[in-house]
């Protein structure tokens, strides 16, 4: 019962935080910035809305939305938000969720491809790249943590004898595994400096350049989508972080989302203080906190014997 | 065992059939489809319940005085000869609205002549327990499936492709002629039961011979530079089989090399490791590259070849490091990639040889729109993308689950296993990447959008038998996705006989295996729900359509969408050093520029390796030989009376 | 009376060359029938050799003998069909010559005597010239030439060998006949540096008949330019027979205790003849010298499979009847190639697959049976030869071996793919293909699938005898 | 040289002086341009070398089959042959040896270094030989060696002839100096007349064509067949 009432929270409040980190920017740009909920309003405002389909489209451009939707949701199912056991858990499920995460890739990738635009090709194939790049260093943390863990589930990281914590024996280690995660974030969620959502021209956009095309309520299930994705990425975030441990069971909860808002908080602040990248330098980027984190698995292989 | 010989019988009856009707088109096609894959129906229908309840059988034969044939069937053997029976008669129903060229009537018939051959000689292949045996089925396979590549010798390239895999068929057969003539030499025996008896240190040598042998067969880097030329010469349900089924001969051969020799040093399973990355990631980034979709397949296959290589090195060090969980999970892993391998690397080359048909081209820069003009290969195409980038629900992901899984167990080894275990991990994550980038090229520029040229254009959907298996295979890769278990307990009565894997407890696993196939459901019927959910949101709502959204510009032609060249260019480049692109760009001059080209190529280095250090300086060596004919008696008698005094300097 | 199979050809042949075109046909058929069937009742025992002397039944011997009959056969009746389409000066002088020409080869395989095989030998040269010289073109004349005086050469130094064998007979003081068998059994008597010198002039002379490099410079001119029923008799009969004198000596000096000493100069001269042939094939410009070419490097595989020994032995022995039935077959197909191109040239060629579909079958497959490839015996000759070659320890020599299959086989199908499925660029078709030239090769390449599924008992057991006298055998 | 000196003094028997003869012969070969020349040059060493069994110590007791056949050897080696080559020299036009690959006075150089060789080899399986006579295997290894040099050094296809002939004719030699026993007397004579029979004529119809194809008997004419 908890499990789902922590589910259902989540996914209620996953449109609200986006709207801090639009807060952290406006504040810093010394202006007034949307309302908390200007999310939910979007959201109420697609869902009402027809959509236009370009004629170029198939059944795929609508799946893609869907299927991405789907895909992030499932992360949310198995993934323990609020320290509360998830509705799903069961050894492997990482690889099935990140491969998941693939498969929302891949219609989005291919919606995009669907309406013959150039630019969406073009959004296409960097998403395809950078996304692959990104997956190196989540299966090098998984690794890690398996290796400090022997498991391979996002509850089991978290719980039992071996559970991980960034105040136990590894904190050395898993500081660098926090500055490659963030990295990682930004780059899924196509965040500045990878990405930057609020740009002018098409075609230096990644994300949404890919989605331009899409409108109404399609809209609304990738904009959702990308939520969900974007709180799950800060959930694991925060579970590493997070540095309180309550016995009571939504004191522990809201903690938990004091630092998962901690988190968005420090997103807009990153996206106020630094441009975003030339695509070239991008794959360094991202490459950097691989390297990191595989520094960091060969470390622990003297540090385990 | 008998039941084995019969389907064999059949089979090879329904190639001959081939020959001996090629006068009434219709009816050959359909007396050799039907005879065939009764055959090969006879053979799963023994092999199934043979390799569940876990049986071996041996039968062997006296030949020529000396020499025996020798058969035997253990859980491996019985496994691979799944793909073998199970594939081709799919295959074969396709080639009945796809061989539909009456003038070649004489040349389908041997096509079918051949291809009975090639499923015989695979059957042979796994069935053999000696030397002899083994190798005359492998040396069958290799013949028989040249010919079925020379089907459209008329074009050059064809016939060079053709050539290419005739080179490595037979100089791979000769190293394994080698490897298998030094086991001999320490044995005296041609059986396969006397290899464990060698002596260690000649192990790893016979190893590496035979790991090149087989591996051109099977397309590991650097010697699988014939399968991205012989495939796209193959008509496409030939190329369905090679690279579906045929390859998976040359893994068969690694593994079955590897369970005889036994060996205890551990350098085995590294180098099978190692080479299966090296394989799995140049062979998918070639596979991104490649505008063509067949050679964008054959790499894929390379690609995969490289996936089943690094599970085998997972199981194989698993043996050698005593860890038997990683050892148990690698080769299951690689045996269930094999027969999902088979079954959606066919579909997709079906999907291809469909496009090709009805498109005319291949070269996805010509294609285009065509998932509204053929919806049944396009569906199917998609599924069968979704399932070899390994993405679930569907059959690829079973698979490299249970590599993954394997790999993750051996994550306690030490110092050079467990890094090599971590680059194995994190090679699967990156093939998988650059495979969803990959498939997604394909789809999203051959299917989708609008096409490129008017034939893409007036494409329409293929013949009711190519559309049928394509449908079954893209139905059985989601079954696969998402009912696993009784695959994955096939893949795991494939390698009970293996010894060093027998005692392992799977139970266990079989649970987080329900819990996957519970993860797709759920997947699935979330998706279901939203789309029902998306479907009442556009209830009574006015769905408006028109182009697409231009970015401003307000002439948009076909021309202008995204290239597959352009899609793939930075993540090629990125690999740059392994894989060399080759780029022509005339410029813009002048105030008033004129025309402009740029073009870009990729080139194998395999290839250009080979040629560069190898065939170059060979064939300019031989020809500064040439003199030694040189036409003039006087030289001829000098090189006797030469023989003379340097045989008399050995008195 | 085996010597029958030496003299009923001999006087067909003189009654062949008087007889008219038609007739002459007729008698060499029945001639090769009668050879065949002789053949096989010695094989079977029914009739001895009358001037044991001179004439001993060997295994060997009569394995080739067999084989060249055999062969023989299908080559005449073949040659019926071709001579008809060809334009050759004189049609009973190919009659004529091929009969008589098998008669010495008949003897050379019956010669027990060292001066009787050599005469036979000699009188091979002697038969095959004319056949050679048989268009009278320059090239004809010049292929003639070039065969006469190297082969001469070579003969005449293996007269010097003889000599020096009876030299070594002197030295130790033995009075028996000079012949082979009565030599064995003396064998470790005899002077082993004379025996040696004399094992080297024989293995340059005979070799040199046999198409070892670096003598076998005459074969790739004689074979292209020689009729190809002629080639095809040359290459799977004359090679073979030249071979069995090889073998004569390498036996004697392997009973003397010398074995080692000519093993080791036999697999020389093979690997050497393999590696010479590969360097030829590839960029080879004229069908049949490739397929002449093919025939040098399997008689090196030959050789090197007799010397290495052992397991070896039985694959030399399988592949040298296996090469003699591919091959013949090979040349006969590419008579009709040249038939139909009007062309020995590679280029001139092509589409055979559509143009020539039964010949391209034949030529197709024999390229197979060549290259080792099932179901044709050369696989397993190979096999074994190498497999033989690894139990012996020689991996240096065998790794040379396989890297010369390897080439010879890149070299050869390039031409053969190019022949057979190439575009042709002026389709005109002299002479249409049709059964009476086509079946023969089906035949003989029948012949070496049969003999590679049903191997009779009574061929094998003559391999094995005569492998054992080299000390071969196929438990190794 | 010193073995070589003595060898040369011990002229005593008829038969050195035949040998002698032949090594002139030989070097005469050698440094003659004339076809004519050569070929009567041969006649003479062929009735030299038929003769040499005849004054060799161990051939003292020689049967009548054996003076037959010594008889037809001479037949064929002084007259039939040189008649053979006199009457094919006639019909061609040309009748000397033009530009040879190796020059006549570099020739005659080799042949003086064949003599060596032979007093070389000689000298070295003195040991082992049954008879004694280091000359005759002189002679004989010097007439091989010149007869092989022919073969590789002259364009002239007539030449090459010759230089079989010649070489042939070493053989003999050889045979002669070899034999001990008499059962070994027919092995050559035999041999060496069915070798000279068989190569002389086929080279002999061959020699006719080429000279009624091309005009000229140059071998160099004949290197159209050749693989570079």
């Amino acid at each position: 019962m908890e499990s789902v009432l922590a589910f259902c929270f989540a996914v209620a409040i996953a449109p609200l935080l986006p709207a801090v980190i639009q807060k952290t920017k406006a504040y810093f740009a010394g202006k007034q910035g949307p309302p908390l909920l200007i999310n939910y309003y979007t959201m109420i405002k697609l869902f009402k809305k027809g959509s236009v389909y370009s004629t170029s489209t198939s059944f795929v451009f609508k799946l893609g939305p869907v299927v991405g939707f789907s895909t992030s949701l499932m992360m949310l199912l198995y993934f323990p938000m609020a320290e509360v056991a998830p509705i799903f858990s069961f050894h492997g499920d990482v690889l099935i969720l990140f491969y998941l995460m693939g498969l929302g890739r891949f219609f989005t990738i291919l919606a995009a491809l669907d309406t013959a635009s150039p630019f969406e090709g073009m959004g296409a194939a960097r998403e395809a790249f950078f996304s692959t790049l990104a997956e190196m260093t989540i299966f090098a943390i998984l690794i890690l943590f398996f290796k400090l863990t022997g498991s391979l589930s996002f509850y089991e990281f978290f719980s039992g004898d071996q559970a991980i914590d960034l105040m136990g024996e590894y904190s050395a280690l898993l500081i660098l595994v926090v500055v490659g995660l963030y990295v990682v974030m930004l780059t899924e969620n196509s965040r500045v400096p990878v990405d930057d959502p609020a740009t002018h021209l098409e075609l230096t956009m990644i994300h949404e350049a890919m989605i331009l095309d899409h409108s109404g309520p399609d809209l609304a299930l990738i904009e959702m989508g990308a939520w969900f994705k974007l709180l799950f990425y800060s959930g694991f975030l925060a579970r590493l972080i997070d540095p309180f441990h309550a016995e009571n069971v939504i004191v522990n909860g809201l903690l938990f989302y004091a630092v998962v808002t901690f988190i968005y908080i420090s997103i807009g602040v990153v996206e106020s203080i630094t441009a975003r990248y030339k695509m070239p330098q991008v794959p360094k980027f991202i490459l950097t906190p691989f390297i990191l984190v595989f520094f960091v698995i060969i470390l622990s292989m003297g540090v385990m014997q | 065992m008998d039941t084995l010989f019969v389907s064999i019988a059949v089979i090879l009856a329904g190639g001959a059939a081939g020959l001996l009707f090629y006068r009434q088109f219709t009816l050959m096609k359909l007396v050799t489809i039907i005879t065939t894959s009764a055959g090969c129906g006879i053979g799963l229908y023994f092999v199934l319940p043979k390799l569940l309840q876990g049986t071996t059988a041996t039968v062997s034969y006296n030949w020529m005085h000396t020499l025996t044939l020798f058969f035997q069937l253990d859980s491996v053997s019985l496994f691979f000869l799944m793909p073998i029976f199970l594939i081709p008669p799919l295959t074969l129903v396709y080639s009945f609205h796809y061989l539909e060229n009456r003038e070649k009537r004489l040349r389908t018939g041997v096509n079918y002549f051949f291809f009975s051959i090639l499923i015989a000689s695979m059957a042979m292949v796994v069935m053999s327990a000696n030397m002899i045996t083994f190798l005359l089925a492998w040396e069958l396979m290799s013949i028989s499936s040249f010919f079925l590549v020379m089907y459209d010798y008329e074009s050059s390239e064809n016939r060079k492709a053709g050539y290419l895999y005739f080179i490595f068929a037979q100089g791979g057969a000769m190293l394994l002629f080698a490897a298998f003539a030094l086991v001999h030499s320490h044995s005296g025996s041609f059986d396969f039961n006397s290899f464990a008896a060698i002596p260690e240190q000649a192990k790893l040598l016979i190893f590496i011979l035979a790991f090149l042998g087989f591996g051109s067969k099977a397309g590991i880097f650097p010697l699988h530079i014939w399968l991205p030329k012989a495939h796209p010469a193959a008509p496409s349900h030939v190329s369905a089989i090679m690279s579906g089924v045929m390859i998976k001969m040359g893994i068969y051969g690694i593994f079955r090399m590897y369970l005889l020799l036994d060996p205890a040093t551990p350098v085995i399973g590294q180098i099978v490791l190692v080479t299966g990355m090296v394989t799995g990631i140049l062979g998918v980034v070639y596979a991104l590259a490649k505008q063509d979709i067949k050679q964008l397949l054959a790499y894929s296959s390379v690609e995969n070849i490289g996936i089943i290589l690094i599970g085998l090195g997972i199981g194989m060090m698993g043996v050698s490091g005593q860890n038997q969980a990683m050892a148990f999970f690698g080769f299951a892993g690689a045996f269930l990639h094999v027969f999902n391998h088979s079954i959606f690397k066919s579909l997709l080359f079906m999907g291809a040889g469909s496009v090709l048909h009805k498109a005319k081209s291949k070269n996805i820069e010509e294609l285009g729109g065509l998932m509204k003009r053929m919806p049944v290969t396009g569906r199917s195409f998609l599924v069968g993308s979704v399932a070899i980038s390994g993405l679930p629900p569907f059959s690829g992901f079973i698979g490299e689950f249970l590599i993954y899984y394997g790999a993750f167990q051996g994550l306690t080894g030490e110092k050079l296993p467990f890094i090599l275990t971590v680059l194995a991990i994190i090679s699967l994550a990156v093939i998988g990447g650059m495979a969803s980038a990959c498939f997604t090229k394909v789809v999203g520029l051959a299917f989708l959008g609008e096409p490129r040229t008017e034939q893409a254009d007036n494409a329409s959907e293929s013949g009711i038998a190519m559309g049928a298996v394509m449908s079954i295979m893209a139905l059985s890769c989601l079954l696969i996705g998402v009912l696993p278990e009784p695959f994955v307990r096939l893949a795991f009565s494939g390698i009970q006989d293996i010894t060093a894997v027998s005692s392992f407890n799977s139970d266990s696993f079989l649970l987080i295996v329900r819990h996957l196939s519970k993860t797709a459901m759920l997947f699935i019927a979330i998706f279901i729900a939203v789309s029902l959910f998306r479907k009442i949101l556009y209830l009574k709502k006015e769905i408006g359509s028109g182009s697409t959204w231009g970015c401003g510009f307000t002439q948009p032609t076909v021309r202008m969408q995204y290239t597959g060249t352009s899609y793939a260019y930075e993540m090629v480049e990125f690999f740059k050093p392994f894989v060399p692109i080759k780029n022509a760009y005339t410029g813009v001059k002048k105030i008033f520029p004129g025309k402009t080209t740029w073009q870009s190529e990729v080139t194998d280095i395999a290839e250009t390796g080979y040629q560069r250090y190898l065939t170059t300086p060979l064939l300019s060596f031989i020809t500064k030989l040439k003199w030694i004919q040189h036409g003039h008696i006087q030289l001829y008698i000098g090189y006797i009376i030469v023989a003379i005094i340097v045989l008399l300097l050995f008195l | 009376m085996l010597e029958l199979t030496t003299i009923i050809p001999f006087f067909a042949g003189i009654i062949a060359i008087f007889m008219p075109v038609r007739v002459g046909r007729g008698i060499l058929v029945l001639t090769a029938l009668l050879h065949l069937q002789l053949t096989v009742m010695g094989w079977l025992g029914k009739i001895t050799p009358a001037f044991p002397e001179y004439f001993a039944v060997t295994d060997e011997g009569m394995l080739i003998l067999l084989v060249t009959s055999f062969v023989f056969l299908f080559i005449s009746i073949y040659a019926v069909s071709y001579m008809s389409e060809t334009e050759i000066s004189s049609e009973p002088i190919y009659t004529g010559c091929t009969l008589f020409f098998l008669s010495t080869m008949t003897m050379v395989t019956m010669a027990d005597h060292i001066i009787m095989l050599w005469i036979a030998i000699e009188a091979t040269t002697l038969m095959s010239a004319p056949l050679i010289f048989l268009h009278r073109s320059k090239t004809a004349l010049e292929a003639t030439w070039k065969y006469v005086m190297i082969c001469s050469v070579g003969i005449a130094l293996a007269l010097l060998g003889c000599f020096f064998v009876v030299m070594s007979m002197d030295l130790g003081g033995i009075h028996v006949p000079i012949t082979f068998s009565s030599l064995g059994t003396v064998a470790d008597k005899l002077d082993p540096v004379w025996l040696k010198a004399g094992f080297i002039f024989l293995v340059i002379g005979y070799g040199t008949k046999m198409g070892l490099a670096p003598m076998h410079t005459w074969l790739p001119d004689a074979h292209s330019e020689a009729p190809s029923p002629a080639s095809a008799l040359l290459s799977g009969a004359l090679l073979n027979c030249a071979f069995l004198g090889v073998y004569r000596c390498h036996q004697l000096l392997y009973q003397a205790g010398l074995g080692d000493f000519s093993s080791n100069i036999l697999v020389g001269f093979g690997l050497f003849s393999m590696l010479i042939a590969a360097i030829f094939i590839f960029h080879q410009t004229g069908y049949k010298r490739m397929l002449a070419y093919s025939s040098i490097e399997n008689m090196g595989i030959i050789a090197f499979g007799i010397g290495i020994g052992g397991l070896a032995t039985y694959g030399a022995m399988l592949h040298l009847i296996h090469h003699s039935l591919i091959k013949s077959s090979l040349f006969l197909s590419s008579g009709n190639v040249l038939l139909g191109y009007g062309s020995k040239l590679v280029n001139k060629t092509g589409n055979m697959a559509k143009l020539f579909p039964k010949t391209f079958t034949a030529f197709f497959a024999g390229f197979a049976g060549i290259s080792g490839f099932p179901p044709f015996g050369i696989f397993i000759s190979e096999l074994l030869i190498i497999m033989g070659a690894f139990q012996q320890g020689r991996s240096v020599v065998v790794s040379i071996f396989i890297f010369a299959l390897i080439l010879v086989f890149a070299g050869a199908s390039r031409l053969v793919t190019k022949m057979c499925f190439a575009p042709c660029e002026n389709p005109e078709i002299l002479v249409k293909e049709n059964w009476a030239r086509t079946l023969p090769s089906f035949a003989l390449l029948a012949a070496s699938l049969i003999l590679c599924i049903w191997l009779p008992d009574s061929i094998y057991e003559t391999i094995i005898s005569a492998i054992a006298t080299i000390g071969g055998s196929v438990n190794g | 040289m010193i073995e070589l000196s003595s060898a040369f003094f011990s002229i005593n028997h008829l038969s050195d002086a035949l040998m002698s003869l032949t090594i002139l012969s030989v070097l005469m070969s050698l440094g003659s341009n004339r076809l004519m020349a050569l070929v009567k040059i041969m006649a003479f060493q062929g009735i030299v070398v038929s003769l040499t069994p005849l004054f060799l110590e161990h051939h003292e007791s020689m049967n009548f089959s054996s003076i037959i056949l010594l008889l037809i050897m001479l037949f064929i080696k002084g007259m039939l042959i040189p008649g053979f080559m006199y009457a094919a020299v006639k019909k061609i036009k040309i009748r000397r040896e033009v530009e040879p690959i190796i020059g006549y006075h570099a020739s005659l150089f080799a042949g003086l270094l064949f003599i060596l060789l032979g007093a070389f080899i000689a000298n070295r399986l003195h040991i082992s030989l049954p008879v004694e006579n280091d000359l005759l295997l002189i002679t004989a290894i010097t007439t091989l060696s010149a007869g092989l040099f022919l073969l590789m050094s002259r364009r002239k296809a007539i030449t090459q002839v010759i230089g079989y002939l010649m070489m042939e004719n070493g053989i003999y030699l050889i045979g002669t100096a070899l034999a001990k026993e008499t059962h070994t007397m027919y092995v050559v004579e035999f041999g060496v007349l069915l070798d000279l029979l068989v190569g002389i004529m086929i080279m002999g119809i061959v020699l006719h064509n080429i000279n009624s194809s091309y005009n000229d008997v140059d071998t160099a004419l004949l290197g159209q067949l050749k693989d570079n």
